[in-house]
């Protein structure tokens, strides 16, 4: 049954607002962060209006609910993700989820799995966020570990011809993009978890792209760590997920230091409390973890089944409509196989911005940049591409919309002799 | 489209045909600019005589807005006093940031009054000041420019 | 002119709620969070349903008002503290703020002016909320710098009398509570600023207790740094302020990396923007700062000075008041001068989570325990304490709810042989 | 007031008249517990001869609901079997997560069924496990807890 995509878009207020010169919106800018269904502004407010106190440390009526609501929160996400209620983390981004892990081994004593000594290897790919890389530099410097990445096609697609040689006996960490935010090439899983696993290595999975798109279970995709954020699946802002295995949080050292994270503590030192506390230093997101409850209800309400192959039609609609305009490039892989509805594309002789520009006056929006994805630009051969992302309040006119766009965009400039 | 206002042919003229794009060397200063939103990037050599440019010679890649505004600038300031050039420097920013709000002294500006209309586009400004940027801080490097204002440079 | 309580009190949707046994609300919990007015929830749910967009990185219409409306926060933050608008950076919390600086100095190589060899000595005090203890300890560990702390008097006021044998030439840090969140004590400031810049030190300091209560001007304080929360000020949950001095932001190494604070990177390395983006890697909470700068504006309409006139007068009255009921301690300045409207006290004979769970039952919300400031109660001479806060929507009936409220526990405990 | 239901004269007599209390020295097991949200303390010694409880004594302080229940929890184990005194502590905690749906089996907890209330207050279970915790860890420690169901411990 395909979606009702027009009574889901009456779920998003701003879908219905006009933008540059009274053009409706076309928003195609989801894989930057997803728009809000009522739902969730409203599970927030009530929040607010209703149970508002610090989870887990008053006695009194308000705190109990909003422990409950926090809690509520968090058995939700688990069960998203397939995952134990105690295994998923609140932070307030994919960001700090990536960076919590980074820092929380580099404070891990020598004496366990999680230290990183000279000469261990993080294995990361060229298709990384720069979320999923950064943190991972600064690991090796401080540690003395030693990066390795896999080199990507000509498509986007990791390469696993040399795997092998990537993921050895040296390698402790493999850091990985389920589902790149550039080319929406998803990473061939299968081969790196085995490869990763019987060399022991931490397997890490940057899922920004993926959980907001399709049914995830973490015991299916057999990783031990998992990120994603709120706010790309039409969630609030200022919340993310860490999800890990139970057995490796029990063992891994806190990264944020401060209340509600400790079972004892003196001038001198403090211990910890278990996970997930242990990982939620001071009063947290409440209200955004509340928010992202109802996301997850309001999308599998719509079905994550449906959304997915909506998402598949729509994608491969847009890739024929994109290859059958001259002098458009698409920029990852032009078929629909394994690959999500993250579509970049260039137009010969036009800039990125000039094209992003030209969208944005019809009401279009789109991405133009490298999307903090500074290795892969480079290594696909472009400074910058526009790009256009899908979700589950796209529709067949929106992709005619950007198509018909692209076309006013080359016959603007071509009046002006650039472009073709 | 309402675009004609933005992309002004003067604009589009100098993305097509850039003046002293290709670096000219040796120069007393060289400095690299990027946009760190999009990756653009401008080369820029610069060479100053008795406190007058004697060359400004640039490369780079960018969009439309930040060539053109780079080969306006490089145009505008040639030949001028270093006083000058830092004068002219100020006049631009200040337009970039008046969000529309004024076009800026053609007296002083020429060509580079056609880009007051980026400054609408608060994204697109970056793009407009890669070149110019990159000019002041040759100009920095080489002692020269004079801020208008408490003689700090922002 | 005093507080117009009765009108304050309908902003705030929550107060008018009835909890256990239909007894309205007396909320006396806003030193562990305050309430919100609808007008901090309606401009959240306003942004999401107008403007939201990824700040900083589209190049479309939405994308330019979300970053307006995020850049107008940080200015709005900035004009609250009399600060410049690049120096204000938006955490989740005041508990990331202080974290991100003990990491960032972490960060710091050793020609840097933050960091820290062995034997440098990092100065707080005995008074310290977890959140400004243990990222420092952790600091400590992996640095081998040492903690020194002022102790505390009898009433919870930090002692100087010692003052320069802690702050001395090898001080380089004094992180130090504006406000106790245990005891209201305010600390003297003057004396501690003057001799960490005898020393060159650098002045953290964590306002979370007294920015929501009363004017702060961070040239006047002449501190180097201030972190606090914007739920504690009736802002939204996961946002945190870290405000530093610009020349000094300008040179500290970045804590989160991600995208959008960076100028370019490699597979092998980054080189990081200027400040505040330097500090706030990822997609940032942009609803939460639009809240907060709601909240700012709800704040200043009411007046800083009219809600710390109003405070003082309140807990003068509730002083005075805790003091005349015969077994009642309290647990911090008895006087009204240098505190703030953080009222701690013990019931002779009834623990304070009995204490807590009769006021509960009388629709009271007070906090128990130990506030996450557990060498503060070692101090005191305290387990726990029963603790009621003061906010603007506060008025004498509150207080004479909570006065009344003790006598009844009192006597519903004293009845069964408990307590006197 | 409608505390009468929670703070239910039984649990005040414990209270005020702990039974057990007192550390007995030595002891098989010694365990340290704390209630990281207020700060409570129990320290508690157990001594098993036979796979039977010989003897359980505790000291600390806290609130009424974690004393007293420290105390039920001694009177009530000791003497029992191993086996015995693991089913109490699984019936005890069952009856702690109910959120207030069950009071426990009389049989088998005896004086604990006045805790029954304490479910409804999520913020008080912790109080009233403190001693229960303490014994199942003491227990652990000497490898007796046999947990109801996977052989787990959780
Ligand atoms: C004095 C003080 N410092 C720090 C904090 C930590 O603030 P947050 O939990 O919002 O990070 C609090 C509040 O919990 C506090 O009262
Ligand atoms: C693949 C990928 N990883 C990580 C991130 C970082 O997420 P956030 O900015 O929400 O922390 C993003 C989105 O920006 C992403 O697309």
């Amino acid at each position: 049954m395909p979606l009702d995509v027009a009574r889901i878009k009456k779920d998003f207020p701003i879908l219905a607002r006009t933008v540059r010169n009274e053009h409706p919106l076309v928003y195609l800018d989801s894989a930057a962060t997803s728009q809000k269904p009522v739902a969730v502004m409203k599970a927030e407010s009530d929040f607010y209006s209703q149970h508002n106190a610090a989870v887990h440390r008053g006695a009194h009526l308000l705190a109990e609910e909003a422990t409950d609501a926090y809690e509520g929160a968090r058995e939700a996400v688990a069960r998203f993700i397939g995952a134990k209620s105690d295994e998923v983390i609140f932070t307030k981004s994919a960001t700090e989820s990536l960076n919590l892990l980074a820092y929380s081994w580099g404070n891990a004593p020598s004496n366990s799995r999680f230290h990183l000594a000279p000469g261990d290897v993080i294995v990361l790919s060229e298709a990384e966020h720069h979320a999923n890389l950064i943190p991972w530099q600064e690991l090796a410097r401080r540690s003395g570990a030693i990066l390795r990445w896999f080199g990507v096609d000509d498509e986007g697609r990791i390469d696993l011809s040399n795997i092998d040689s990537i993921i050895d006996s040296r390698t402790k960490i493999v850091a990985i993009t389920h589902q790149s935010n550039v080319t929406g090439a998803i990473t061939p899983l299968t081969s790196i978890v085995a490869a990763a696993r019987s060399h022991n290595a931490l397997i890490v999975l940057d899922a920004c792209q993926s959980a907001p798109h399709f049914a995830i279970d973490v015991k299916e995709l057999e990783v031990d760590f998992l990120a994603f954020s709120g706010h790309k699946m039409v969630g609030p802002t200022g919340i993310g997920i860490l999800w890990g295995r139970e057995e490796l949080l029990a063992e891994m050292p806190p990264f944020l230091f401060g209340g509600s994270m400790v079972t004892a503590v003196t001038m001198e030192g403090a211990s910890y409390a278990a996970p997930p506390k242990r990982f939620e230093a001071g009063v947290p997101n409440m209200a955004q973890a509340v928010g992202l409850h109802a996301a997850i209800d309001y999308l599998n309400a719509v079905g994550m089944g449906q959304i997915h192959e909506h998402e598949v039609a729509l994608t491969e609609y847009a890739l024929s409509g994109l290859s059958s305009i001259a002098g458009v490039g698409i920029v990852g892989p032009t078929e629909i196989k394994d690959r999500g509805g993250v579509l970049s594309f260039t137009v010969e002789g036009i800039h990125p911005h000039d094209v992003g520009q030209g969208l944005d006056d019809l009401g279009i929006a789109v991405r133009t940049g490298h999307h903090c994805a500074w290795p892969l630009m480079k290594r696909m051969g472009v400074v910058a591409t526009t790009r256009a992302s899908l979700y589950l309040y796209n529709e067949k006119s929106d992709v005619d919309a950007l198509l018909l766009g692209i076309e006013k965009v080359q016959s603007f400039f071509g009046s002006k002799g650039i472009g073709r | 489209m309402n675009l004609e206002s933005l992309y002004q042919e003067l604009i589009l003229d100098h993305y097509k045909n850039p003046l002293h794009k290709g670096l000219v060397s040796p120069a007393d200063a060289s400095v690299h600019h990027v946009n760190p939103s999009c990756g653009d990037e401008v080369d820029l050599n610069l060479t100053i005589r008795d406190g007058e440019i004697q060359s400004v010679s640039w490369d780079g890649v960018g969009c439309s807005i930040s060539q053109a505004s780079t080969s306006v600038m490089s145009d505008l300031v040639q030949g001028r006093t270093v006083d000058e050039a830092s004068q002219v420097i100020d006049a631009f920013m200040e337009v970039m940031q008046s969000k529309g709000s004024t076009t800026g002294d053609e007296s002083l500006l020429g060509d580079a009054v056609a880009f007051a209309g980026v400054s609408k586009y608060p994204a697109r400004i970056k793009c407009a000041l890669l070149g110019w940027m990159a000019f002041k801080d040759a100009l920095v490097q080489l002692g020269g420019y004079r801020a208008k204002d408490s003689g700090e440079a922002k």
